[in-house]
């Protein structure tokens, strides 16, 4: 019924393959639907509301890449305490498998005093560490060696946990990249790490950010097993995904996954992406979105019911509009609540002088 | 004459650099087919061709450092960080190598680190910062700061032409909210090293440059109408050297001083300043230095905040007099 | 009581922490079966386990982010630079990701990044830096400096179990240099946050830490010998955050201030202490604040050149001497 | 004649590898043979001095990887805006080929007025870029995206020259060296790469500072090929460098050569290396000195008269007597010396004020 992954490795059995797919009850693969489903309809609230100037600075959109970031989530163990990941700003589905709340999403978008980050920070940039979810930073290839340092104390604790990190065919040229997969592999670290071969990285092609064919073949010379699948196949990635975390969860080390998708929006909604051919959109579009697929995949093989994917479509709306409606008109944070909270001692940073004159 | 935005100012001044000298070339993310985050490069790259605009992978320390053997060699690198936040990443790059090429081992590294800075326009803690603060502390490297378009283009010239690393800071509130008329033809070179005095006073000195240079005239002109207070606003355009004389001379006509930058307090340049006019020209002071500065936190995104933890023109204000009646 | 070294101080609180507590380790370039460069870690692999004392690979940027990700989890991670000097390779990760943690994400990272610094040693450009004013810039960092075996332990033992990210520099001209009685038995944790009276004096203050703390002793010795001038010394020991109180008393108390420190003088953390005492202590000021710092270039290797770049003792005498006069 | 490289790879065929080994001349062969024993006497020299203590600070051999430098160097088109290489601490046989004289290093090891830094860095830390050489800052990976720069000017110039840079096994896990390589690649740049596999990084072992068994395997992730040759056999070394230099020559880009050999004394002098296995220092020292080997063969295929070998020996120890003799009572710089040329433009520092009190 799953597909095999593209170009299996030594390190990746389709047999496994094949098992881990099977394994997916008819509740978990509507669950995957569910948040493919809510990860478009939320990012297609976001536009609205970034087109009413309610979202605060830039919109970047994960069109096209929902089945990488939800599928490789789910093949976690997810609950208190469980495995972690770190998403980036196109896996806003990781971070909703992970338990993260559309109305968190909407707040830290729309800078609400109620977000997660009481409008510090931006987008996806925050973290519930019990969930299992650590917010990136703006610096590419920063969240490796963190997501090392995470990894590593699984194993030093002798927990039987996993982490998981994202980075783009664009990070992957930083040096924090380079130094941290390093680390963890010298160190056997149980930490599954995914490629995103997205075609781009800002305006910039494959071919000017590296000189190889595939990501997969930037790892190998870290004594990291690599395997390329098929993105927009959210089958391959869950099952790619658990077999590379079952892997280092069983302390055999890292374990890299590329995943071939395409960006399907600009860098971020000012981007117009001109740069981009129309026909590779369109392709990409029509012929291999994710969520078409998986739902073709799903109503071809009978494994569900079209009534019940319709139902769920419903339910995202009503959800969305309901996380909408709760946060659209809070308030943004007091401006002295700026202060607190730089240290836990001293708790909170001095109000200047000028503003108490 | 036609009105310039500062971001057109900039894209003249390197334009005509690239003109008149074949061994200037531009290297950074985005820089040449997309030309540019905020569309400094744009045309470039189909002008001048994908040899002298580099498109580079992700990578900014090997920007930074590619420019500089570049540089050893005899060409003129101009590199871009795509926000100069980023430039965290080459740190190590530009002042272990770059900054002390000359003086350790006789190389001279004529090069231009240039990239948007600065905060007000809800860019969260990593795409607003102003990090002059951590290369003042850099002997071998030069930093400008420009506050006007004319600035702008007459400081990436002369950063070209210098025959030392230059950081070039620009501010991105500045990029399309200044205009400016530029006479056309005319060569446009502004000294590294030189202040400028925005505005003439007598009672008061505000020292500034980038961003809070506007902040601060639009204080001075509100002071000099509601208090009658007469304030000098010295735009420093130069962080590093330091045009010590023009502060020195304008404490000397004032005997006191608000340092203004958008910069965090602690550590930030204001410092510096403070502790060279107490060194220069102590007897000079009628009041305390005082500094406006942000408040020492990373910036925050919501407006609310933001507004709150950077200085305004109203906070100018009331430093201004409380300073002006000590 | 003992005659114990800076050193071997250091190592002591290291020890004590990591019997104490096992959530701490240490990770870093050559820290365990070699016990580190300079030997503070010698015997640490053997005692607590490779597990606990990890040797890394040479990636600083790495050493840092993954103490950052173990701390988020509840360790208590110390990450040993070799030498400071290449700190500078982690900047962005120590500043970026690291100090901004809490304040941005609610993170707690309770981790301690450490490493010899200064020079006085021969050591050239790259294995003599003083990084604290690069990092002073950094809301949610704080830096400790100590300047005897006391606060060498003390520091560390606070550092270690403080609940943000602390950078401990360790003057590597003090390592074997500075000896002390330490009672055996008793716990010593210095408060980050306090400086200490490291002399009384009435005349002038000298406001220094590290490896010029120890010049600005001497000299004051010889102040109070020759010109019966009384300096007070103090020693900041904690340079962020930075003890205000301590600063604003002695100035108060003089009315003389000489800042010295063996870093670069532009864009040192001498700046930050003038404009503190120019905004909380101005009207106490009977002279200027005067600074003796090294020369603003990278430190040359020659003893000859190196001596004449860093303050020495002589230096401080005379500068100590001329505002005493003032 | 001239041994194959180990393990030969496409990018190497050993076929053009016997060419030019053939290519060398007698007179070539006994330079190389001057520069290998050049670069010991000097050394021992320089230990001599460090035990007087006129050496100030720290002391770095490369004994047992004399070879390695000395042909690799010497693989390069040497003289005024030839080729340009950057050495690191343990190739001071590069920099002698390149044309620096016995009494630099000398002086530069003493600190003296006269050296080329002027007192101001460190042991081979210095350049002449007519010559073609460019000194090394002390932190590691940072000259190979440099060396990519000075590619990057021989390319757009279109300039008939090569870089070539070396870099550890501990400094290849550097960001820097990943970010500069990679930008190598992706430019094309006339770049060769030499990974010194000399099995200790300080007194870290390759097996905590990567997880595979070869430097090589590191680079064809990035789409540089790479070859893993003898690095105590000269005419391995040179020829792999030779066959990379023209390859990079001719446009096809980087190319990296990873050169097995051993470090036999300890990271500088201060080490007394009690971390390294003593059967492994013997077996290098007694079965695989490079100098010892390339002598052997020399004379076993009677390429050379003895006496020849014997007079250069004689010669060296000359011309290290005469450059010692000629620097080592040379005055330090004069103090004030350390103020000018931090810029052009100011010309000096500002001489403090408590200077002039
Ligand atoms: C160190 C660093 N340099 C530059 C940037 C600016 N930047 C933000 S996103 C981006 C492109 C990222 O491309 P990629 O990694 O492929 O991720 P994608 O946008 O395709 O998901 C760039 C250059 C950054 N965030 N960090
Ligand atoms: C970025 C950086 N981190 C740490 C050091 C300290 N250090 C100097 S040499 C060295 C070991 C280098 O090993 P390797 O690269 O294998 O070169 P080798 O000494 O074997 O020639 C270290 C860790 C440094 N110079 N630079
Ligand atoms: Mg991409
Ligand atoms: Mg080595």
């Amino acid at each position: 019924m799953a597909l095999p992954a593209t170009r299996p490795t030594a390190a990746f059995p389709s047999g496994a393959a094949g098992a881990a797919g099977a394994a997916l009850s008819s509740d978990q693969l509507l669950e995957i639907y569910y948040y493919l489903r809510l990860t478009r309809t939320l990012e297609e609230r976001l536009v609205a509301l970034y087109r009413q100037t309610k979202v605060i600075g830039g919109l970047f959109r994960s069109l096209g890449q929902e089945g990488e970031s939800v599928a490789s989530a789910y093949a976690l163990e997810r609950g208190r305490h469980k495995d972690v990941l770190s998403p980036l700003i196109r896996n806003l589905g990781s971070l909703l498998v992970m338990g993260a709340q559309p109305v968190e999403i909407l707040r830290q978008y729309m800078a609400k005093a109620d977000s997660p980050t009481r409008g510090r920070e931006l987008n996806v940039h925050f973290n519930d560490l019990e969930k299992g979810y650590l917010g990136q930073i703006s610096h590419l290839g920063d969240m490796i060696p963190v997501m090392a340092g995470i990894a590593l104390s699984f194993k030093l604790r002798g927990e039987p946990r996993v982490g998981l990190v994202y980075i783009g065919d664009g990070g992957m040229s930083t040096g924090t990249f380079h130094e941290g997969l390093n680390l963890a592999a010298v160190q056997q670290l149980p930490l599954v790490v995914i490629g995103e071969y997205n075609h781009w990285a800002y305006s910039t092609p494959p071919e000017r950010q590296f000189a190889v064919k595939d990501l997969a073949e930037k790892t190998k010379g870290y004594g990291v097993p690599s395997v390329t699948v098929d993105g927009n196949d959210v089958f391959a990635v869950y099952e790619a995904t658990r077999f590379a975390a079952e892997r280092a969860r069983g302390g055999k080390g890292v374990h890299f996954i590329e995943v071939k998708t395409y960006r399907r929006k600009g860098h971020a909604e000012h981007d117009d992406q001109h740069y981009v051919p129309k026909t590779d959109l369109e392709r990409w579009a029509n012929a291999n979105d994710p969520i078409d697929r998986y739902r073709q995949r799903l109503l071809a093989a009978d494994m569900v019911a079209e009534g019940d994917l319709k139902d769920i479509d419903d339910r995202v709306r009503v959800e969305v509009d309901q996380a909408t409606d709760a946060c659209v008109d809070e308030p943004l944070p007091p401006a002295e609540s700026a202060l607190p909270g730089v240290y836990l001692d001293p708790p909170a940073a001095d109000k200047l002088w000028f503003k108490v004159l | 004459m036609a009105d310039v935005t500062f971001l057109e100012a900039l894209r003249q001044g390197l334009w005509e650099e690239m003109e008149r000298d074949d061994r200037v070339f531009i290297l950074g993310e985005d820089v040449g087919l997309y030309g540019g985050a905020f569309k400094v490069t744009d045309g470039f790259s189909k002008r001048f061709g994908e040899a002298r605009v580099i498109d580079t992978p992700i990578s900014e320390a090997a920007i930074v450092g590619a420019a500089a053997g570049a540089a050893h060699m005899g060409l003129r690198p101009v590199a871009e960080m795509q926000f100069i936040d980023f430039i965290s990443c080459a740190y190590d790059m530009l002042t272990n190598y770059v900054a002390t090429a000359r003086y350790r081992a006789g190389l001279s590294t004529p090069m231009v680190v240039r990239g948007p800075c600065g905060g007000y326009v809800r860019g969260g803690p990593f795409h607003s910062q102003n990090p002059e603060a951590a290369f003042l502390h850099t002997p071998g490297l030069k930093i400008v700061y420009p506050a006007t378009a004319r600035d702008a283009k007459g400081l990436i010239k002369s950063s070209i032409r210098d025959e030392d690393p230059v950081l070039y800071l620009e501010h991105k509130w500045l990029y399309r909210r200044i205009k400016e008329q530029l006479p056309e033809g005319e060569e446009i070179l502004t000294p590294i090293g030189q202040a400028r005095i925005a505005r003439e006073g007598k009672h008061l000195s505000i020292i500034s440059y980038g961003a809070t240079l506007w902040k601060s005239l639009e204080a001075a002109e509100q002071l000099e109408k509601a208090d009658g207070v007469s304030v000098e606003v010295l735009d420093l355009r130069t962080l590093l050297p330091m045009d010590d004389a023009a502060i020195v001379a304008t404490v000397k006509k004032t005997n006191k001083v608000l340092i203004v930058h958008e910069d965090t307090r602690t550590g930030g340049i204001a410092g510096e300043i403070a502790a060279r006019i107490n060194e220069q020209a102590f007897e000079w002071l009628d009041g305390p230095i005082m500094r406006v500065t942000a408040h020492d936190v990373p910036l925050p995104y919501a407006p609310t905040l933001e507004d709150f933890v950077l200085p305004q023109t109203e906070d100018i204000v009331k430093a201004a007099r409380w300073l002006a009646a000590y």
